[in-house]
């Protein structure tokens, strides 16, 4: 069903992909111990960011709501830390964000554009508050601990979440599902005319990209220790997702994966080399990327690839 | 007074239009007829500078004009009224009028000239106060033409006026547009409604798939059987 | 109990005239240039810090530095939208492709406006006061500058109105609003009259600033709150609906001053919860379409 | 994992004792990481709070020659190595554990507030590394058991009850709490209840607000319409202003006006207000020029350095605890941090504020004041007892009428 | 039995009646037309047959099946399939894509992968598509992403096929080729109903005609019969007579 790539460069690239594991799983054993911490947050973004790319991508319905999910995490690791092992708990922190985008899904169903954003935005900011009131007037604490595990345990953790995600994008964009969500995207009313239960699909999608935002949380908050609702709910977190996989490019799957891992790294190169002045350069390439890489990082250099190599392979 | 010169257009990767050249003199009304998708809304937006032409020359008054923007070519005396007439739909329809004479030069005198335009569609008088987005078909064709008048314009390009209308205000209508010849403006009317469209014109253009196919005096093009068959669906 | 009544109305009152102020530069940015201004809060900010810095090194009143920063932070948005997202508009292939990226520009200014305005008047908070004293209105006390404020809203507001409903500028604003194609076939230049209206969203920002900073402390980070609020506002009343804008300023302050009576805990949570329930129930808000 | 990192002390400590003996690699410098904000919310808190003091104490080091380390046979620079963590705690603790891993920094230092020291302090006692606290701080820390850790500012446990103390003594009879919706907030408000109750103060309101409320004045008029004798609001920075702003403008005056965090900061509050203006108001803390030849000397380097008055609340805590820590070092003639930490947990040092030095749970506990109040332009503490430096203003005159 | 049944259908926009009290059946099999000035509500009944809109009153049967309030997706895997009056084709889709995806989620959902892919293939040829099989759709000339459309209805495999206007917009050629593809999948055993203005194809094409005016079923029979009845060209033909 797709356009065949010739079978050298499919295994070139699974070569690639193998190898890239196999330095990944490894490198805990002989990289240095901040280059594990710096990598574990390159792909907690890497898995907020394909994530993200995986509804919003396709479908064009663009949600702020990563922080919802990634907070439902953490406080879900706050909460069930000290009764159930990691793993469970990273699960059930995905399974409720998955509840709430479900919830979410089939409440803003008639919303698109600017007000499903607006919509996204306000459950973040809804969360934070209610959680806040909640903690302080109901519990009578805001401040939670959360137990602690190792580096490199959550170094893994993290890495088996990057994997299944990226296995599931991948998987979503080469089959029926995938082809059904682009077509969501592009009309939604034609989709369901040609048969796509749009509603299922989008609910599913929606709940499936929040499952993963959730498990992230749910490892990211045991590198804190400590959690309270402005901690798990930092609506930075809603708008990163959104500017990586626009830094990246949307087009392809590795373009959301580049540009969060660039743009993690950009961001700790600055924040360490400009303490004082890395807002501003930061802001600045912000503003530079989105008016001169239209497509993203991947656009561009697909672009140069074309012009390097000619029409030899030129793509329709 | 216009004067186009083999220009094309695309739509993204599409050609649209092909070579184009008409000329449309003083006091003269000319039009443009077609089928549905021919590339005549395509080619009046050219024309206007709505969409950009990749090759060729439109001149007005001996003034190149293709590549300006479209309010500077409105500025040199160049109305359109647009397809689907495009009224500002919260706004009344005095509002509507006044903001079709928002050129600084026909501002001062937009009083007279509302006048003008009240005696031309007595009704628009009675609906002043009203928005536009509550008249009817008919009265907002009414008002995208008096919006258009409203610039003084030397040259009026009217995109389908009839479509959607019944037929007796298409009678009406098209009247209207044969009288504004006696005030000596120029007329490009763009019509699916060959009949009366050639029925009102001096000249005519025919349009299939973006090229002109047929050019020539009205009255002679409504004579002719064989295009009426072939090109004009009657 | 009249009197608590009437405490609580008129403090819903004076909140409402700030939201509503601000909301209305943030409707005016999104209606009519189409760019949802996440970093509206930041012209908030730099007019409140010119002001207090005009207030506190040469003594200049801070309804007197109206006049200085008004043009300033106009002139800001004028030319921020005329080489920016000018640009940015006419690369964009659609109107929701252009609200998309020009959002997310936004939140790249608004980094580096902070970080500029750390740089220029350090992190800390300022604070000045300025007609601090309380006037007794049938019983109930309210702050003088709170009042002013109040009326600065009620006054820029109705003047705005004026400007777009009576001069030959601001029809072309509405009409630029409600469709921009056909208002260029009326001789309007649409890329001059979008960025005018960025300008003057971003002025009433900063006039915004000023009033705030006469009522709350400042600070560079101080942005985004206010954003949020003026985006709630905006959502409630209607986008790009100016009088929309100060139905729903002064709905939410009058909720907010009533919830916080009952519970202050809750005041946050019940703007979002309206904002939510408006989005779901009414997305084109209460005075859209 | 945390044996594990006993065992990994453990083993570079022999290692070291042995290779003292050898001549350790050339050292020209001590270079001191930290990871605290520079941007984002809390931005101004570190401006106003406790930030400057470390580069203060960096730069009259420097001014010495460095600090004398036997293990190297000279007086070593401090270099303070500061990264940004833009009020997020993920960068925090990433940025904490990129000093101590990647930049090998020779000690680190806190960033900023308690949630944030709360991160901080697993991580660096991970490690090994000193983590001595700055700005921040709740009973919870305790519960962690870091042993790495040295809480150094007080808090609610001490400032609560002798807040209570000063209200029975001047004859306060009621009043009103409100608090802040966060950890500070409740610890605070939770704290202070009691307190107030034990001496037989009625507490007529307690309630607490979200910290980005934009109109307080409900609850100032509902504690006016109680007429409580006392206000304490357990507020941070903005709602500290709006407690203030609100009750001038509306001119609600108490006999008794307490403010946790905000009335400390010389230039935040007394300088954007006015002197007459927060004549009276109290606030925690506290310290001044009064307190010790050392506090004196301190607010003079601190002008000198900064052209501003430094804060009054935690200011003098932060300082003393570096000359500890400093004296600390010197004694160890050391850098290894398993040294330097149990001397500074047993020791005691004269410092600026006098003697210093932690109990067992490695607390600070010899505060040269927990309450002060304005006074003419000077923060005077008003404990009971020997550290007071003025006795408290009781009533606090009303908001001055302006014009 | 008719494939298709509405009995008083009736659908108000705003208080205006777009269809009301409208009868209708069509069998197994045939194709039928349905005319009428602009705005006579000829989409509308489209719209409700393919459960865009649902009925104000009235039910519509599907092979004996009552499908009023069903959802769209689940009229089109019982096997009614459409096109629209203006061209809804994925624009950034390859042409090959927006076809498979009917073959994928229509009547027969649970076909392989292989198979899908055949089938798309198939009908590309049949509607002569296969050499911009790979375009993406949205650069395709107005004609060619009308016969897309027709493409993908196909491709979900349908019982029943709606076509809005298919001919609006083409030159006369194109015209000669849309008829003679209509014809084609009629030969293929699917009953259709289009929605038509180009008339010399309506009479030459149907088997029988519904004419509509003002939301009302005005007259219903052969062409023959249609073309003349005398309120028919008074109503309808008539404004072009006059022309």
């Amino acid at each position: 069903m797709h356009i065949p790539t010739s079978n050298y460069k499919k295994r070139v690239a699974l070569g690639v992909l193998f190898i890239l594991l196999i330095v990944m799983v490894t490198s805990p054993l002989y990289a240095p111990r901040y280059t594990v911490i710096l990598l574990t947050s390159i792909f907690m973004f890497i898995v907020l960011t394909v994530s993200w790319t995986v509804f919003s991508g396709p479908t064009g319905y663009v949600s702020l709501a990563p922080a919802a999910f990634f907070g439902v995490g953490v406080y879900a690791s706050a909460l069930l830390g000290f009764v159930f092992p990691l793993p469970v708990v990273i699960l059930l922190g995905g399974i409720s964000s998955s509840c709430l985008a479900v919830i979410v899904g089939a409440l803003t169903l008639r919303l698109r554009g600017i007000y499903f954003v607006m919509f996204t935005f306000g459950l973040v900011e809804l969360l934070l508050h209610f959680i806040l009131w909640w903690e302080v007037n109901i519990t009578g604490t805001t401040g939670r601990v959360v137990p602690t595990v190792g580096n490199t345990t959550v170094y893994y953790l993290m890495l088996g979440v990057l994997v299944i995600v990226i296995l599931t994008a991948y998987l979503l964009n080469r089959s029926r599902y995938g082809l059904a969500l682009q077509s969501i995207g592009e009309c939604e009313e034609a989709a369901a005319h040609t048969g796509v239960h749009v509603t299922a699909m989008k609910i599913s999608t929606f709940a499936l990209s929040a499952f993963f935002m959730g498990a992230a949380g749910a490892i990211m908050a045991t590198r804190w220790t400590y959690i309270d609702p402005r901690i798990a709910f930092n609506p930075v977190l809603s708008f990163l997702p959104v500017l990586m996989a626009i830094f990246g490019g949307t087009g392809q799957l590795y373009g959301p994966v580049i540009g969060a891992a660039l743009f993690t790294y950009l961001e700790e190169f600055l924040i360490t080399r400009f303490p004082y002045y890395y807002m501003l350069i930061f802001g600045f390439i912000m503003v530079f990327a989105i008016l001169y890489l239209p497509e993203g990082l991947v656009g561009m250099i697909q672009k140069l690839w074309k012009r390097i190599g000619g029409a030899k392979h030129a793509d329709s | 007074m216009l004067d186009v010169n083999r220009i094309d257009a695309f739509h993204g990767r599409i050609q649209a239009l092909w070579e184009i050249s008409l000329t449309i003199g003083e006091a003269e009304i000319v039009s443009l007829v077609g089928a549905n998708g021919a590339g005549k809304t395509t080619l009046v937006n050219t024309l206007t500078g709505l969409l950009p032409s990749a090759s060729g020359s439109v001149e007005f008054c001996g003034k190149r004009i293709n590549g300006l923007k479209s309010h500077a070519i409105v500025e040199l005396g160049i109305s359109h009224i647009p397809e689907g007439r495009r009224l500002f739909p919260d706004m009344s329809v005095r509002e509507n009028l006044e903001i079709g004479a928002y050129l600084r030069r026909v501002w001062k005198r937009k009083e007279e000239t509302l006048e003008e335009v009240y005696r031309l569609f007595p009704k628009l008088r009675e609906r002043q106060g009203q928005l536009a987005r509550t008249l009817s078909g008919g009265e907002q064709q009414m008002v995208a033409m008096g919006r258009g008048l409203m610039s003084k314009p030397r040259l009026c390009i009217i995109d389908e006026p009839s479509s959607g209308l019944a037929p007796i205000v298409v009678d009406e209508l098209f009247r209207t547009i044969e009288g504004l010849r006696c005030s000596g403006m120029a007329v490009f009317l763009i019509e699916q409604n060959v009949q009366q469209a050639l029925e009102i014109a001096d000249r005519a253009y025919v349009m299939e798939n973006g090229r002109i196919v047929i050019a020539g005096e009205s009255k002679r093009l409504l004579q002719e059987e064989l295009i009426k068959k072939a090109f004009l669906g009657m | 109990m009249i009197v608590t009544v009437l405490d609580i109305l008129i403090a819903g009152l004076l909140m409402g005239g700030i939201y509503a102020l601000i909301a209305v530069g943030l409707s005016l940015q999104y209606g009519v240039a189409r760019v949802l201004n996440i970093a509206h809060g930041e012209f908030i900010m730099l007019g409140a810090f010119i002001t207090w810095s005009l207030y506190t090194a040469f003594g200049i009143v801070p309804l007197v530095s109206l006049a200085i920063s008004s043009p300033l932070v106009f002139t800001i948005g004028f030319i921020l939208y005329k080489t920016l997202f000018t640009r940015l508009r006419i690369s964009s292939p659609s109107v929701a492709m252009f609200e998309g990226k020009s959002m997310l520009a936004c939140f790249g200014l608004l980094f580096m406006i902070q970080n500029i305005a750390i740089l220029s008047w350090g992190a800390e908070i300022k604070g000045y006061s300025y007609l601090a004293f309380p006037v007794n209105i049938l019983g109930a006390k309210f702050a003088a500058n709170r009042l002013i404020t109040l009326g600065f809203a009620v006054v820029f507001g109705s003047a705005f109105y004026l400007f777009l409903s009576r001069t030959r500028i601001g029809k072309a604003i509405r009409a630029a609003a409600q469709d921009a194609v056909a208002a260029g076939l009326m001789g309007i230049n649409i890329s001059w009259v979008l960025a005018l209206c960025f300008g003057l969203g971003a002025l009433m920002a900063g006039i915004g600033g000023t009033l705030i900073s006469m009522s709350y402390q400042i600070q560079p980070t101080m942005g985004l709150e206010y954003t949020m609020i003026a985006l709630i506002v905006l959502v409630v009343g209607g986008l790009g609906s100016i009088p929309g804008s100060f139905v729903g300023g002064f709905l939410l302050g009058l909720v907010g001053s009533i919830v916080t009576y009952v519970q202050p805990g809750l005041a946050l949570v019940a703007y979002y919860v309206i904002f939510m329930l408006l989005l779901l129930a009414k997305p084109t808000g209460i005075l859209g379409r | 994992m945390k044996s594990k990192g006993f065992m990994r002390i453990f083993v570079i400590a022999i290692a070291l004792f042995f290779l003292t003996a050898a001549p350790l690699a050339a050292k020209d410098k001590i270079v001191i990481g930290q990871a605290i904000s520079l941007s984002g919310p809390q931005a101004a808190g570190v401006d106003i709070s406790g930030g400057k003091i470390y580069e203060l104490w960096v730069h009259e080091v420097n001014k010495e020659g460095g600090i004398f380390v036997k293990e190297y046979g000279k007086k070593l620079p401090v270099e303070l190595k500061r990264y940004d963590d833009k009020t997020d705690i993920g960068t925090m603790t990433n940025l904490l554990e990129r000093l101590i891993l990647e930049d090998k920094v020779d000690f680190v230092f806190p960033p900023w507030g308690t949630a944030f020291l709360f991160a901080a302090a697993p991580i660096a006692n991970k490690y090994g590394y000193i983590l001595i606290g700055g700005p921040g701080g709740a009973l919870k820390l305790k519960e962690l058991n870091v042993p790495y850790f040295f809480q150094v500012l007080n808090f609610s446990e001490t400032q609560g009850p002798t807040l209570a103390e000063i209200f029975k003594e001047v004859g306060v009879k009621s009043v009103a709490v409100a608090y802040r919706g966060d950890l500070h907030g409740i610890e605070y408000g939770s704290a202070m209840v009691p307190d107030f109750k034990k001496r037989g103060i009625e507490v007529k309101l307690n309630k607490s607000y979200p910290p980005d409320i934009k109109d307080l004045s409900p609850i100032l008029k509902e504690a006016q319409s109680l007429g409580v004798d006392a206000f304490a609001a357990a507020c941070y920075p903005p709602g500290g202003f709006l407690f203030t702003g609100q009750s001038i403008e509306l001119g609600i005056n108490f006999k008794a006006f307490f403010l946790t965090v905000l009335p400390f900061s010389p230039n935040a509050y007394r300088d954007n207000l006015g002197v007459n203006v927060v004549e009276g108001v109290m606030g925690g803390g506290a310290w001044n020029a009064k307190s010790s030849p050392g506090a004196k000397d301190l607010v003079d380097k601190f002008v000198a350095l900064f052209k501003v008055e430094p804060d009054y609340w935690g200011g003098l805590f932060y300082w003393s605890s570096l000359q500890h820590f400093r004296k600390a070092i010197e004694k160890a003639g050391s850098l290894d941090q398993k040294k330097i930490r149990d001397i500074m947990a047993n020791e005691k040092f004269e410092t600026a504020l006098g003697p210093f030095w932690y109990d067992k749970d490695r607390y600070f506990v010899n505060h040269p004041g927990e309450i002060g109040q304005w006074q003419k332009g000077v923060f005077e503490v008003i404990d009971p007892g020997a550290k007071r430096t003025a006795p408290p203003l009781y009533p606090k005159p009303a908001w001055p009428k302006k014009k | 039995m008719p494939i298709l049944e509405g009995m008083r259908v009736t659908k108000h926009f705003g208080g205006l009646a777009a269809v009301s009290n409208v009868d209708f059946h069509v069998e197994q099999g045939e194709v039928f037309g349905l005319i009428g000035p602009n705005g006579a509500g000829k989409t509308t009944l489209f719209n409700l047959i393919s459960a865009v809109l649902s009925p104000k009153s009235g039910t519509i049967k599907f092979k004996g099946v009552d499908i009023t309030g069903f959802k769209p997706y689940k009229i089109c895997r019982m096997g009614v399939a459409r096109t629209f009056q203006t061209v809804k084709v994925f624009p950034n889709m390859p042409v090959f894509q927006n076809v498979i995806l009917g073959s994928y989620f229509g009547t027969l959902p649970r076909m392989s992968s292989r198979d899908a892919s055949e089938k798309a293939l198939e009908i590309l040829e049949f509607v002569g598509l296969s050499r911009v099989k790979d375009t993406p759709a949205g650069d395709l000339t107005l004609a060619n992403q009308k016969r897309l459309e027709v493409a993908r209805a196909m491709a979900t495999h349908p019982d029943l096929l709606l076509l809005d206007e298919i001919m609006a917009g083409l030159n006369p050629t194109e015209v000669a080729e849309a008829m003679e593809m209509v014809i084609r999948i009629h030969n293929r055993g699917i009953t259709l109903i289009m929605i038509e203005h180009v008339m010399k194809a309506v009479m030459r094409l149907c088997d029988r005609i519904m004419v509509l005016h003002h939301g009302q079923k005005i007259a219903e029979g052969t062409p023959r019969e249609i073309a003349d009845s005398e309120k028919v060209i008074k109503v309808y033909l008539g404004e072009k007579s006059r022309a």
